[in-house]
């Protein structure tokens, strides 16, 4: 086959899960309704039937048993690929994620290892309430001992998952549904589509990556964020306004320098993230540049986030407060202005 | 607690403008969303959850119920709110997102509150089940009467809540009935795929509280069922795991395709059933039936043209109740 | 009996709750072994005595049953006081707090209300480990719908919490365990101590307070991180380096006017924190400075927190790790040097 | 499976043991700590929560595993750890947090960790439950053999995750026995304020799994009763809920002056009674059983020794191990 097919982050990442699980006997997949369904983003499409119910378990709706069944699994030396479906879910298994998966290898003093790889989606945007659209990566980003990582296109996706089946460390691995490329979100946005190579290959975590390249003023998001950054980008250049793009795609390792490096040659900065704005990335960012330089400014930083409110269902209200490619595009009109 | 003729003429009542409203929101589902289907297109965008075929769950465990009783309900909340009597203009509303909603628009389907018939629902799987155990207890310190009931799915019952709550309800004799909906289905997953053991009733015993199954599915069974968990409830004897096998005839969601259901577990729709019951029992004729099934229908489109009709909030009231002044 | 009083934060908090439960049937406390016990910091001493079973309750150790029970008490009109030990639990419960009681208010539209205190001990500093030393006050303050204050003295622990108890919202009271002054954390720290009034009176929530004047650097904390700040301001002043010391008290909602305010006055800002550094309390500050401001710095701004890692058992590590007076100090002198 | 003289004294030997280390544990804890007492200070600082009254459970379940098996412990590990044969010397530099530690003074005594025998402990309540069926379930997939066995105490077994895990273990039939360590207290609250009926084993009939209960805190009967789980978990039968009554002599943790028990709720100490038994049934002599406390005593001195003699890790290494490189 050609490397030249364009593909959809979820069938991207179908890719990589697959390559390792054909060569790599420690690797199993869990989660509510794998087996028939393949897993939120259909991660683990077709699974069921090709690798079988062994190493495709479909479980009762016991998260805390099931996330905690799999870090034990991984210390006793497999690599458990875990499906959570939504991050509003992780109320009811957060201890497993804060106190187990992830501090298990420092609290053994480097004895015991925890390899495994926790699949989530994030977002709104598709009227679904206050308990179904959040983004909370700041919460677990907040965790130490956990990497998270947040790919935005199909390329990523299939190199970052490549990268954490192969961590040794447990991996927190982010994806907004509404960049997945799954039917029921609506048309898949083109800017999530990649040409994807066939074989395996690795994107390595803690490098941000430059989207799109400018000269006035650097808009760091993550997931759904870059592409309504992109959008954004778009409508400024019919202005004569140059946006750098830039996606943090790994919250840890987080890539300060890379932040940095397009701030000092915008001296502008919009941090956009569909998290709430208060503890979360979008203070983080702004604070790892100014604490290298604050004289780096043109203008002070804007964050343009959801609010500290709960998703309200009602389209008009819930497309008010999303972080979207208007509210992105006024900003950086305001720091030129 | 005597199954009178009003009382089933009710049942049926209940059921059928039960199934109206979710008939109407399927068919309003699916507008806007062709070709491609998305969750977050036309006139009812989120998920959908629709309750067709559990509605003797909400007819019979209601009908046990007075005033004062307080229900937490979960993400399939319809049957039992429609039952409930929460209010219907308003709930519809709520569903289509508008100001008029009993949320104004800040809820949705899963997440319907109406504090005068003491109704709540939620979206988290078993979420419900500890503040019902609350509200009773609320009302044990208030000198309050009242019975709490808390719904969940068979699915939802294999979580960690449940058995903090049940353990608690059954230590405190607080009066908490637990309806756990069997609908053999967690999404896709089979109850024998998730469930060590047949019944959850029969994990009350562990629980030191009384449990009970119900096969039939229908209102009349479940009524006394419920009667006798409430009963038991104000006279002091603590709560109940009152299990109810039910059927999920419009799929986990819509856009469920459901190619996971067997042939030999195809379910029965209970409402036909009851219908021809109640007319073989001689408590309704033919004619009356068809007039109850008129009048579900009516009630319905006229709740589903208000929400039409009502207007959306405007997007700056997104800011408000974030908290309580 | 007259007011000149010196209490701990643990007397203190106890008499506003005492007060409020004396007149107010619908205040009761719940919690493990508060009956008994009295609650982690005293709040509750004695009252099971006093108000009995019914209004003091023991829990089983079932932490997402019994402060779901709380959420749903307060739904039916009683106002809950939840004792919940220390945060490094809230991973058993966090549903409770990020989807129940933090949102059903927004949720309904405002038709419900959930009027709930839930006292959590933070923090550590005695050797008690990975899992039982946690700050995650950004965690918490994360959630939206729900409020965050943080006393860290006894005249504040008294007045918060009789706001608290009367605010009719969902608020989360922290307490770091080293400052409450009960026995097991050993000798009382001094500034922690306050002339407490004998009646009731309310501290409002979202002022910062500002325990200490100067005119160098403005040194913002939260609990125990305000009494290492004023341990390193005496030392600076020794030095002739005038630190203004400002605690936060409250992180939602939180003060930016009055951080913002030291900060113009002194132009240097130091962050502490004995939470997390990446996605916490310490990057929101200094982005809500910046983000108003950034010519405001004659220095780049400095975090000085526990860092991204587990908290270490063994002393020697567990001391340097954490934001103790002798690193804030020192980033002080680096900042006027 | 046999009761064997050899498995006998060597049960009176791992308790002596396990006796001899908290003992000695005890003491130096309170070293550094007047005049007023304060978690943080002196050469052992931190919570301890000792073993004293449980060594019956270490000695008669450990003593019906074998090197395969895995064990997750909880916040009271020391009477587990110590019978399974984790490495005393370097336990003991843990508790002290000495870089010769087990995890190189990172761990302490909540912590414990030794892959070499299976061993890992942890403090949140109900955490080592999951893990302990993940251990499990990995052997199943990897082929090997190998029973998880995990110990909680009996508050705990009213945490949620007890339910979930308890439920996958009876629904896959995975090899797990779940030792619920009844020393009728969950700190200060006693089994009967926290535990809706009198028995957790009794729950094992709602997860389809074997339930058994021991009431007499002698190791003999443990070891019966474990050895009859680990038969029926290697034949594939599935789990077991073992619940053995035991005791905590010496509070919940330092520092607990426990006024809260009653008279008549104090508790016996298993090991002299133990002793008296085997000489009683001609196992060992007086002499013998001196010999063995005496050992026991002499062995924790030099395990003491060399935690004392030990150095602190430097502070730099707080960095390590935040990731497996
Ligand atoms: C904690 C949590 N996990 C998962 C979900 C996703 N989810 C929503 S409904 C559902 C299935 C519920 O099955 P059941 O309890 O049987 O109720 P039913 O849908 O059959 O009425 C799942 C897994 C959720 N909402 N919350
Ligand atoms: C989730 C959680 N809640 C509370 C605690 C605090 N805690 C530690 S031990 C304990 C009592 C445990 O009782 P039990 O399980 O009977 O064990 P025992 O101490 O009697 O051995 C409590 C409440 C905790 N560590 N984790
Ligand atoms: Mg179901
Ligand atoms: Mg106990």
């Amino acid at each position: 086959m050609s490397s030249n097919r364009i593909l959809t982050m979820s069938r991207a990442g179908r890719e990589a899960l697959d390559w390792e699980m054909e060569r790599r006997d420690e690797i199993f997949c869990m989660g509510e309704d794998v087996f028939k369904f393949g897993g939120i983003f259909g991660t683990m499409d077709g699974f069921g039937a090709k690798y079988g119910p062994e190493r495709v378990i479909s479980t009762p709706i016991s998260e805390t048993g099931f996330i905690g069944m799999a870090a034990g699994a991984a210390m006793a030396g497999m690599h458990p690929v875990i499906d959570l479906a939504y991050i509003d879910f992780i109320g009811v298994c957060y201890n497993v994620l804060l106190n187990t998966a992830s501090k298990t290898h420092y609290m053994s003093g480097g004895a015991v290892k925890v390899p495994m790889t926790l699949l989530i989606g994030t977002g709104g945007g598709y009227n679904n309430a206050a308990q179904h659209s959040q983004c909370l990566h700041a919460t677990v980003a907040h965790i130490p001992g956990a990497k998270v990582v947040y790919p935005s296109n199909a390329y990523d996706a299939k190199g970052m998952l490549h990268t954490a089946l192969r961590d040794e460390n447990f991996v927190i691995f982010l994806t907004h549904k509404g960049t997945a490329g799954v039917g029921w979100m609506g048309t898949p946005i083109k800017t999530t589509l990649s040409e994807v190579p066939d074989g395996p290959y690795e994107v390595p975590f803690g490098k941000v990556k430059v989207y799109r390249e400018g000269t006035d003023v650097t808009i760091v998001g993550l997931g759904m964020s870059v592409h309504e950054s992109l959008k954004a980008a778009d409508a400024l250049a019919k202005d004569g306004i140059s946006a750098e793009v830039v996606d943090l795609r790994s919250l840890v390792p987080l890539d300060r320098d890379g932040i940095m490096e397009s701030v000092s040659k915008t001296g502008r900065l919009i941090v956009t993230d569909e998290d709430y704005m208060s503890y979360g990335v979008s203070g983080e960012i702004i604070a790892s540049v100014v604490e290298r330089d604050p004289t780096v400014f043109k203008k002070p930083p804007v964050r343009v986030t959801t609010p500290d409110i709960p998703i309200p269902f009602a389209r008009p209200m819930e497309q008010a407060i999303l972080p979207l490619a208007p509210r992105i595009a006024d900003a950086a009109r305001k720091l030129m202005a | 607690m005597t199954l009178t003729p009003e009382l089933r003429r009710g049942f049926l009542e209940k059921m059928a403008l039960s199934r109206a409203f979710d008939d109407a929101m399927i068919a309003l589902y699916w507008e806007g969303k062709v070709p491609i289907f998305a969750f977050g297109a036309g006139p009812l965008p989120g998920e959908l959850h629709c309750s067709n075929g559990a509605e003797p769950i909400g007819a019979g465990v209601c009908g046990a119920l007075s005033a004062d009783d307080m229900i937490t309900a979960d993400h399939r909340p319809h049957h039992v709110a429609v039952c409930r009597g929460v209010d219907l203009d308003r709930m519809s509303a709520e569903l289509l997102g508008k100001k008029a909603g009993l949320s104004q628009g800040k809820g949705g389907h899963m997440h319907i509150y109406d504090p005068a018939v003491n109704f709540a629902s939620s979206g988290i799987i078993a979420e419900g089940m500890a503040p019902a155990a609350g509200m009773a207890l609320a009302r044990r310190l208030q000198k309050k009467p009242g019975v709490a009931v808390t719904f969940l799915g068979e699915g939802a019952a294999n979580q960690g809540a449940f058995h903090e709550v049940m353990n608690m309800v059954g230590l405190w004799k607080l009066p908490v009935i637990t309806v756990v909906q069997d609908n053999e289905w967690g999404v896709s997953t089979a109850k024998s795929e998730s469930t060590a053991i047949e019944r959850n009733s029969d994990r009350a015993a562990g629980y030191g509280m009384a449990g009970e199954y119900v096969d039939s599915n229908d209102p009349d069974d479940i009524y006394e069922a419920a009667a006798r968990a409430v009963k038991r409830a104000r006279d002091g004897l603590g709560g109940t795991i009152l299990e109810l096998k039910t059927a999920r005839l419009a799929g986990h969601f819509m856009g469920d395709q459901q190619g996971y259901i067997p042939e030999q577990m195809k379910q029965a729709d209970p409402i036909p059933l009851y219908r021809a019951k109640l007319i073989r029992d001689g408590v309704i004729t033919e004619a009356q039936a068809d007039a109850i099934q008129a009048a579900a229908t009516e009630r319905m489109a006229k709740a589903m043209q208000f929400a039409k009709d009502a207007p959306y909030p405007d997007a700056s009231e997104a800011f408000d109740h974030v908290f309580a002044a």
